[in-house]
């Protein structure tokens, strides 16, 4: 094809990524219910090992090519050219290799928290993992969508066993929503295929030209999916129930790896086989993103429930992403991928310490907190850094996101730029309340005497943590994996030469 | 001569006739006849075809036509009567334990 | 002019009985007029040239299935059930749908084109008579019917027994 | 590396080994740590200063933070004489306001956090003034932040302390917002963000506009005033103020160092640093010049009738820091750096000096309380009174300097609103000598007026705490002799070394008067200075019962005044409770709760309700199924007929 | 006259199956325990599958054809004769109804279906559906003693009867038009004698169109489907709502592609607004069922609908994939069932959904495989119903179709939420007491297979997908 890169590493890494968390859950099966323990410790295990691998994919990656690279293609159904076709570039290695960690953090979350179904629960959590890193890994559009659809399952049953209280209906209507916009996107998927002679190699999609309006129709069936999943702003009502209602493996994976989906697919599909209509579509993609950042920020400052004040702020964050992405400027886009892992990284942890504090109190609402900076003092400096890194301080990870993205928002559409630069000022109000009202004034006899987080806990955050200042301080580690992609990509998209934001601009300005 | 039409539309009004009552009939005995009524008139079509055709196969249809009648004549009327026997009745809208 | 009189008269009795069976109150009456009804059909294949058929008419329907049926509606109570309410649903609308379905079919006999005439010209039937016409072809181009036809008796023969055997074994 | 590189590390070693280690191991033995890395940058920062007057100038980057396609920044610093005055004034102050905490925080339970935040924030401050780029400004911009964030919250166990926490940091992202556009714009228009490239390309873009929102715009104009939009909250001016009143919730020392020398000079160093931007826009200096002027009053006549010590100063910081503006405003950079620095020394006195003061009354703030305290803390009242001196304008000592170069530039610059803003100076100058010593005489002279436990604990503060004091005050006096103005430094021989230090990165424009004009400016400064210390004294002492007749008869005036013009009150009425309100009833009551989730819950239950209609029809009834069957047929046959 | 002795090899498959019945009703009298007569269905079963292979041909004077399409359909047919009859041994001692009758009945209905399947004439085809839908009648009716299912066999049979009136109403007028009866003769008469635009013709493929309707339970023509289906008993249901529809999708794709070929924009035109109601029908009625079995009876409604997607698609690819999902359904429809009827115990009917709480906590296994089912039916990969129902989307897009596609997945979208309570209620709700299942090693060895079979197809589908196309591709 000329469009990959053989896989050099003599195994083939991707499948063995995908599959290993399979087998582990198919192990897992076979065990005994009764040994919980033994279960445990074969999920982490596994996850260890699957991380373990995906660290080869960081140190083997050539940062120096847009092709797709530890390719593997297998014949499926040859009927319908539908192959067995893996590889990763630039754009989705990160996501991998953040799927897997954040796997063996959910591990660890739910070592005491979860007390009923042990067995199912690891169960749905490896099968999440395999299926997760397949939707990154996957370069034929159906293979994706099998795993994009696949995932539900698990996650229901992550929300609807696990969850909280109130835990069916959102466990429900988190299917609904997302079923509702993936299988139009189904639809838009069969429609592709057909025009383009037959065939899901995405990179034989992205060498054809649709016409137009087929482009723009196409480009709302995949919104209807990937907006729904991002979520974006009208159709984000079911991420604050699911989150809320989620354990806390289960808004982890939500917020961390599931929500990025919607923006990768954007990257991935929307964007490279939809050119025309990605770049007529910019101002209603910048218009609801911009709204999302604002809307979701500002909502937050209502909230009075813990886990839904950071779903929302996640509505408000990957407002932040869809606007670097659709920005279509390489700040923007780099901006947005990174700040896809930062948020992965940021609001996985935040969920994860909600969850370590959720586990002693078994309470969300805000309310029942306070001073809890005095009962806890690590705990409090641990979620400290992540509500500034969420705020976006510099030298942290947030910060170098949200500035591209909103360098690159700035560039595509100063109005855009300029109003989503006020939902720093607003991130900053809520979280910071938040914070005041969980950690600071006076303790609250409810909290009064917790224990502070003991290894396993901090083990659990530390990664993040690292991540979170490497990220900030040394970002380009994972810039440079995307250069060569998100130019290729912005290529396509806006054609050869035209991808420039600011090299030229000064040149224009003195004529 | 009489013209076919006339046999057809005869066959047609009977055929709604037995429709009719099937639609309207309280005892299901009298549904099962309305059916046989529609069956008849059928058969009257496929008669009236064979003799205009000069061919046999719509009576040879006509004749399986009353076999499979006679069969389903005789299960129909079995499923009555064990139906009798649980609940004394052969009305139609006393058997309604499923709805909805 | 005869046959369409004959045919008229036909015509108009099976009509009015068929409307009788599906109006009488009391199902006696309704089998009865059924019989005559099916006599008159049989009446009406004899004018068609179907001997064996108004044969059969008689001999099965009349003689077999509306005994069987008469049989069944004798184990109702029918002092009851004269006294009882003979129309489910609502007849008038049935009336209006039947009364649509009769114009739109007939309309669409109206654009009848006959099909194709076959070897069984009513003179080659009559040399040969109906029922050995028939009877060739049941048993040589249409054996197979035939032997579904004695499967499906089969199952009928089982499925009442099963259905109206008298104990239940097991 | 450069071993100047160092000069921010040290303290960031610290604080990371006392954050890490501190709780455990290091406890009270944790401001070593951070002393030894303070004064490290001490005296890397002197040795700077020394390379700096030989004339070098250090320019290096560490390595690039980010590079997103023709987006290059670097971590890298840049030393100049601009820099390296602050970098002076930032580790001096730093080094002894650590020292004075060994003794103020001494027992505090969070005695290695307070410390590992006071290093944390040396770091970033060192890092906004070595930046060589906007974003490691802006980086090291909202450290100070972050740190101003805990150090005001470090109480946080009070509700008061972490509100003022909070309220400084989402007041300062007021600013930022405007300062992150102006980054954009500038990243934009010179395709860079490096200081030099974009510094020395500004004069050439002089008159292009820039098509912003919308409308074109002058682009100098608009950098500059995108940029100022940062200054206005990080130096707590008009309209971002309000943050700082509230940022004296912290530790004392905290409020010298962050809240007085260092940190709320940030957007004055920001003015200074671009001043080849901001000197390209008349309109920007003029903004610049009225915000500071109108600031620096408003801030004064506020601090006329408060009560609270710490906020007296803060509202004197505030004015002062207006001050600073009006001379960048008016082009005098060096004159507003010149006042940063001395102000550094004779604000922090003032704090340090409060912070004993509370440390003496165990924790009471309230001025009405105090009185006669001179007689307890004969060092502490002597340092302040020179402080005092010092910021009223009285000839010799640090104020009178810098404050006497501002008026002048004021008067005689080329700035059009230059006169207006300098009779608004000399008028503040006037009330900046009314306050000050209303607080010196309520405070240490009169009777004591708090209870008899407080005057039972009555005492000196220890040594670590007054060699400070001791050593800010040697600043307060001395450090304005540095910038002596060329009419009396004629006579005696010295030169305004700092105007011609600072020349090559500020420029200094020149006064047009005469030396007579000069003169006259600089004794009605000296004059509304000592009319002001004088009124103080006449109110307080001699009158002591004056205020409050006063106070009586202008009660609207007085209220007004006291309640600090409402702007708190204002704020929370037009942008907080809104939000709030927004989010609760609009966001979450209607669009979220009555729009979306009434579609999103909607269909499903209008699809169940469907469902639970339709299961009517099926009836169970045969006669039903039959005519539906029926009707099914009529109407297809129908349609497909009459086709 | 002599007669030639016809070609037996392509029947083959049917006079095996005729004896295996016969035997079984003579068998019944002597052999007491009733499993072996299961078991035997099962042999003559895998008999019938290893002849298809070589039964290729037409005989009977072109009446009867054996295809890879009817061959297709009569693995469909065995597949649901096995797991049925492994479904059923347990259920009917259960409720005392253990008579030999059963088997050989549900090898007569078998024997109807294969004989739909492969009908190339209408009399054959109507004999054929008359002997699956009398064997059918009496097999819903056989719990004699419940008022359900005389209730269920009553609605069937009547309505039955009266959509065969229909049928044949339909078959004279045809008759009348073209003078055969055979399909291949009947296309081409049409086509020669230009009767493509004739109303009476038109009304004779209507008819046509409703009866098939009714047998596949498309709306409107599907009232019978959840009576008869909640009061048969539970492995009648799955055999019912597996076999007879795709019996009828077999009869309906070869009538209306072969006979009707030259009008089928006439009838695709019939079938669209019918399919679109079926799905409605379906899917939305199924989400105020209370009883498993009724709610499973609206499913297999809507999963017609979706299967009438295939068929208005008419392309080969379409046919192809209404055999595919037809097999698929086979297997996750009669999974669902076994699961219904384990539940059934001794006095406990366990139809009713709420039934189903709390099953993960007490038989984890069993909700499992239910959990299965369920995403199956939903269309979920990687199950094989997705698999099924994309194939299905394919070839009505590529057909042109794209609108009709667009509602089929809303409604299967709308179809998750009822499945997805079934499985909502086993994971995340307390069992409200202890729920015993009525497990046995047929029902076991049904649920392995259907659900090997689930996953399996649902990852690795190509091999039955070229098995459906092959298929299609000698029609």
């Amino acid at each position: 094809m000329g469009q990959t890169m053989n896989n050099t590493l003599g195994f083939p890494i991707l499948s063995m990524l995908i599959f290993l968390p399979l087998v582990g859950s198919a192990v897992i099966l076979l065990m005994k219910r009764e040994n919980e323990k033994a279960v445990k410790m074969v999920s982490l295990l596994v996850s260890i090992a699957t991380f373990a691998l995906s660290l080869l994919l960081f140190s083997n990656f050539d940062k120096s090519t847009h092709l797709m690279q530890f390719v593997e293609r297998q014949e499926w159904i040859p009927s319908l050219n539908i192959n067995y076709y893996l590889g990763l570039d630039g754009i989705s290695v990160l996501f991998v290799l953040l799927a897997t960690l954040v796997t063996i953090l959910c591990v660890l979350i739910s070592w005491e928290s979860i007390k009923t179904k042990t067995k199912e629960f690891f169960i749905s959590l490896l099968v999440m993992e395999g299926a997760m890193i397949g939707v990154f890994c996957s370069l034929d559009f159906m293979l994706f969508y099998i795993f994009w659809e696949a995932m539900l399952i698990p996650m229901y049953l992550l929300i609807g066993v696990w969850g909280g209280p109130n835990r069916v209906y959102a466990a429900v209507k988190f299917f609904l929503y997302t079923l509702v916009g993936s299988v139009l996107m189904l639809v838009g998927i069969i429609v592709l295929y057909f025009f383009a002679g037959r065939t899901f190699d995405i990179l034989e999609l992205m060498t054809k030209t649709y016409p137009y309006n087929m482009q723009l129709v196409l480009f709302w069936a995949f919104f209807a999916a990937f907006a729904v999943k991002v979520p974006m702003f009208p159709v984000h009502t079911w991420l604050p129930d699911a989150h809320t209602e989620a354990p806390t493996a289960g808004s982890v994976i939500l917020a961390a790896v599931l929500i990025k989906m919607g923006a990768y697919g954007f990257l991935r599909f929307s964007m490279p086989l939809l050119p025309d209509a990605s770049r007529a579509m910019t101002p209603v993609m910048l218009t609801l993103s911009v709204i999302a950042i604002i809307y979701g920020g500002i909502i937050c400052l209502a909230q009075t429930d813990l886990k839904r004040l950071i779903a929302y702020s996640s509505v408000s964050h990957m407002g932040f992403v869809t606007l670097g992405i659709f920005a279509l400027n390489t700040q923007g886009v780099e901006g947005g991928i990174l700040q896809m892992l930062n948020h992965g990284v940021v609001t996985g942890a935040l969920f994860l310490s909600v969850g370590i504090i959720y586990d002693r109190t078994h309470t969300r609402v805000i309310a029942d907190y306070g001073g809890v900076a005095s009962v806890m003092p690590l705990y409090a400096s641990l979620f400290m850094v992540l509500t500034f890194a969420s705020i976006g301080l510099p030298a942290t990870n947030g910060f170098i996101g949200e500035f591209l993205i909103l360098l690159g928002g700035f560039a595509a559409n100063q109005w855009a730029g300029v109003l989503a630069a006020s939902g720093i000022i607003i991130g900053a109000a809520y979280m910071l309340w938040l914070y005041q009202r969980v950690f600071f004034m006076a303790t609250n006899p409810k909290v009064a005497g917790l224990q502070d987080v003991n290894m396993r806990e901090v083990i659990t955050l530390l990664p993040m943590i690292v991540l979170i200042f490497w990220i900030g301080i040394y970002p380009n580690v994972f810039l440079s994996f995307m250069h060569p992609s998100v130019q290729h990509l912005l290529e396509r998209v806006n054609g050869r030469g035209a991808t420039a934001v600011a090299e030229n601009v000064m040149m224009q300005i003195l004529k | 001569m009489v013209p076919l039409h006339w046999y057809l539309t005869l066959s047609a009004a009977v055929f709604m006739i037995g429709m009719f009552g099937f639609l309207t009939r309280r005892n299901i005995i009298i549904m099962f006849m309305s059916v046989e009524l529609m069956l008849n008139a059928v058969n009257i079509s496929l008669v009236s075809f064979s003799h205009y055709l000069q061919d046999l196969r719509g009576h040879v249809l006509v004749f399986f036509v009353i076999t499979v009648a006679a069969a389903e004549a005789a299960i129909g009327l079995a499923i009555i009567i064990s139906l009798f026997r649980n609940k004394q009745t052969a009305h139609v809208d006393e058997m309604n334990e499923m709805k909805g | 002019m005869l046959q369409q009189l004959f045919f008229g008269y036909y015509a108009f009795a099976i009509i009015i009985l068929s409307l009788l069976v599906v109006t009488r109150s009391n199902p006696v009456h309704s089998v009865m007029w059924m019989l005559l009804l099916f006599f008159h059909i049989a009446g009406l294949y004899l004018f068609l040239n179907a001997e064996f058929i108004a044969a059969i008419q008689v001999i099965v329907y009349a003689g077999a299935i509306l005994v069987l049926f008469l049989f069944v509606v004798l184990l109702l109570n029918l002092r009851e059930e004269l006294s009882l309410r003979q129309v489910a649903g609502s007849w008038p609308s049935a009336f209006f749908i039947v009364a649509g379905l009769f114009v739109v079919v007939t309309a669409a006999l109206g654009s009848y084109v006959p099909g194709p005439v076959g070897a069984y010209s009513i003179a080659a039937v009559r040399s040969e008579t109906h029922v050995k016409a028939l009877g060739k072809l049941l048993y040589t181009e249409y054996l197979f019917p035939f032997e579904i036809a004695s499967l499906v008796l089969l199952v009928a023969v089982v499925g009442a027994v099963v259905l109206a055997k008298r104990k239940l074994r097991s | 590396m450069n071993s100047y590189a160092l000069i921010p590390f040290l303290p960031l070693a610290a604080f990371v080994i006392n954050i890490l280690f501190g709780r455990k191991y290091l406890k009270e033995n944790a401001h070593w740590v951070s002393i030894l890395a303070v004064a490290g940058s001490w005296v890397l920062a002197v040795m700077a200063l020394m390379d700096v007057l030989n004339g070098n100038k250090i320019n290096f980057d560490l390595y690039t933070w980010m590079l997103s396609g023709g987006f290059k920044v670097s971590v890298g610093f840049l030393i100049d004489q601009l820099t390296v005055v602050m970098l002076i004034v930032v580790t001096t102050c730093s080094t002894l306001i650590h020292i004075y905490s060994v003794g103020y925080m001494h027992g505090d339970t969070g005695y290695y956090r307070f410390f590992s935040y006071l290093s944390l924030f040396t770091f970033s401050m060192l890092m906004l003034v070595m930046a060589n780029n906007f974003l490691q400004l802006y980086f090291g911009w909202e450290g100070v932040g972050l740190c101003s964030y805990f150090l005001i919250g470090y109480y946080f166990d009070k509700k008061s302390a972490s509100d003022a926490g909070k309220k400084a940091f989402i007041v300062n992202r007021f600013g930022d917002f405007g300062f992150g556009l102006g980054i954009f714009v500038v990243f934009l228009t010179f395709g860079t963000v490096y200081y030099e490239p974009v510094f020395s390309q500004a004069s050439s873009l002089a008159e292009a506009t820039y098509n912003f929102l919308g409308y074109d715009v002058h682009l100098m104009t608009l950098i500059a005033l995108l940029l100022f939009c940062g200054s206005i909250g990080k130096s707590a001016q008009i309209p971002l103020h309000v943050w700082l009143p509230d940022a004296m919730e912290g530790p004392t020392p905290v409020s010298a160092l962050i809240h007085a020398a260092t940190m709320v000079t940030a957007g004055v160093f920001l003015v200074a640093r671009c001043s080849p931007i901001f000197s390209l826009s008349e309109t920007a200096l003029m903004v610049v010049a009225l915000t500071g002027a109108i600031t620096s009053l408003f801030a004064a006549t506020i601090g006329l009738v408060q009560n609270d010590l710490k906020r007296i100063i803060a509202y004197s910081t505030v004015s002062q820091l207006g001050y600073m503006f009006l001379a960048c405003g008016v082009g005098a950079y060096t004159a507003g750096i010149f006042h940063l620095y001395t102000h550094a020394f004779f604000k922090a006195l003032l704090f340090l000096c409060a912070g004993s003061v509370m440390h003496a009354m165990g924790g009471e703030l309230d001025i009405q309380k105090m009185g006669n305290l001179k007689k307890y803390m004969p060092i502490t009242y002597a340092t302040m009174l020179i402080a005092s001196f010092s910021i009223s304008g009285i000839p010799g000592l640090a104020g009178f300097f810098s404050k006497d170069e501002i008026l002048w530039m004021a008067y005689a610059g080329e700035s059009p609103v230059g006169k207006f803003v300098w009779a608004i100076g000399t008028l503040v100058a006037f009330l900046t000598a009314f306050y000050s010593f209303r607080l010196i005489f309520l405070t240490f002279h009169g009777k004591f007026r708090g209870t008899h436990e407080q005057e039972h604990h009555l005492h000196e503060s220890p040594k670590s705490m007054t060699i400070p004091l001791v050593l800010l005050c040697v600043g307060a006096v001395a450090a304005g002799w540095v910038g002596i103005p060329a009419l009396i430094g004629e006579n005696i021989g010295v030169h305004n070394y700092i105007a011609e230090f600072m020349k090559p990165v500020l420029g200094h424009p020149e006064g047009h008067g005469t030396h007579g004009e000069e003169m006259v400016v600089m004794l009605i400064s000296i004059a509304v200075g000592l009319a002001g210390i004088g009124l103080a004294y006449f109110m307080y002492i001699i009158r002591p019962e004056l205020p409050d007749r006063l106070a009586q008869q202008f009660q609207a005036v007085y209220r007004i005044l006291f309640n600090k013009y409402y702007v708190d009150e204002l704020y929370s009425f037009i942008i907080v409770r809104p939000a709030i309100w927004t989010a609760k009833n609009v966001l979450i009551g209607i669009t979220d709760g009555h729009i979306i989730e009434a579609v999103v819950n909607g269909v499903p239950s209008a699809i169940a309700a469907l469902s639970s209609g339709l299961r009517k029809i099926q009836t169970g009834l045969m006669q039903h199924y039959a005519t539906i069957m029926a009707t099914g047929i009529l109407i297809i046959v129908a349609i497909m007929l009459l086709r | 006259m002599p007669i030639a002795m016809p070609n037996l090899t392509p029947v083959m498959p049917e006079l095996v199956m005729t004896c295996a019945a016969i035997i079984m009703l003579m068998a019944e009298l002597v052999i007491k325990r009733k499993e072996t007569l299961g078991f035997l269905s099962i042999v003559s079963a895998a008999l019938i599958s290893y002849l298809l292979l070589g039964s290729a041909g037409t005989t009977f004077g072109g009446m009867f054809v054996s295809d890879g399409y009817s061959s297709f359909f009569k693995l469909i047919f065995m597949a649901n004769l096995v797991l049925t009859v492994l479904i059923s041994p347990q259920y009917l001692h259960t409720m005392r109804i253990n008579f030999g009758e059963y088997y050989a009945l549900i090898l007569f209905a078998t024997l109807g279906m294969m004989l739909m399947a492969s009908a190339a004439d209408i009399i054959v085809l109507y004999l054929g559906l008359e002997l699956m839908a009398l064997s059918t009648y009496v097999l819903a009716g056989f719990i004699r003693y419940d008022m359900k299912s005389n209730e269920a066999a009553m609605k069937y049979l009547l309505l039955g009867a009266f959509a065969s009136a229909i049928l044949l109403y339909g078959t004279s007028l045809i008759y009348g038009l073209t003078g055969t009866t055979n399909l291949k003769d009947i296309a081409e008469y049409i086509t020669n004698n230009g009767l493509a635009e004739n109303p009476l013709l038109m009304v004779s493929m209507i008819f046509f169109a409703v009866a098939f309707s009714f047998k596949i339970a498309a709306a409107p023509f599907h009232m019978w489907a959840p009576d008869a289906y909640e009061g048969a008993p539970t492995p009648i249901t799955a055999f019912m709502s597996v076999g007879p529809k795709a019996a009828g999708f077999a009869v309906l794709g070869r009538v209306f592609l072969v006979a009707f070929g030259s009008v089928r924009a006439d009838w695709s035109l019939v079938l669209v607004p019918i399919a679109i109601l079926t799905m409605a029908v379906g899917n939305i009625l199924a989400l105020s069922q209370t009883n498993i079995k009724r709610m499973l009876a609206y499913s297999s409604i809507a999963h017609a609908g979706y299967m009438l997607l295939g068929i208005i698609a008419g392309t080969p690819a379409g046919i192809s994939s209404v055999l595919n999902y037809m097999f698929i359904y086979a297997f996750m429809n009669i999974g669902a069932f076994a699961i219904v009827i384990m539940l059934r115990t001794e006095g406990f009917a366990g139809e009713e959904i709420g039934d189903y709480a709390g099953l993960a906590k007490t038989h984890p296994a069993a909700a499992a495989l239910m959990l299965v089912f369920m995403f199956s039916l939903t269309g979920i990969p990687p199950m094989a119903g997705f698999m099924g129902k994309f194939y299905l989307f394919m070839a009505a897009v590529n057909a042109g179709y794209t609108w009709l596609v667009i509602i089929a997945v809303l409604f299967s979208a709308i179809s998750a939420y009822f499945y997805l309570r079934i499985v909502m209620l086993m994971y995340m709700k307390e069992p409200a007491g202890a729920t015993l299942l009525n497990t046995s090693p047929g029902i076991g060895l049904a649920l392995a297979i259907t659900v090997s079979a689930v996953i399996f197809i649902g990852i690795l589908p190509a091999k039955i997908l070229g098995l459906a196309q092959i298929a299609v591709s000698s029609f």
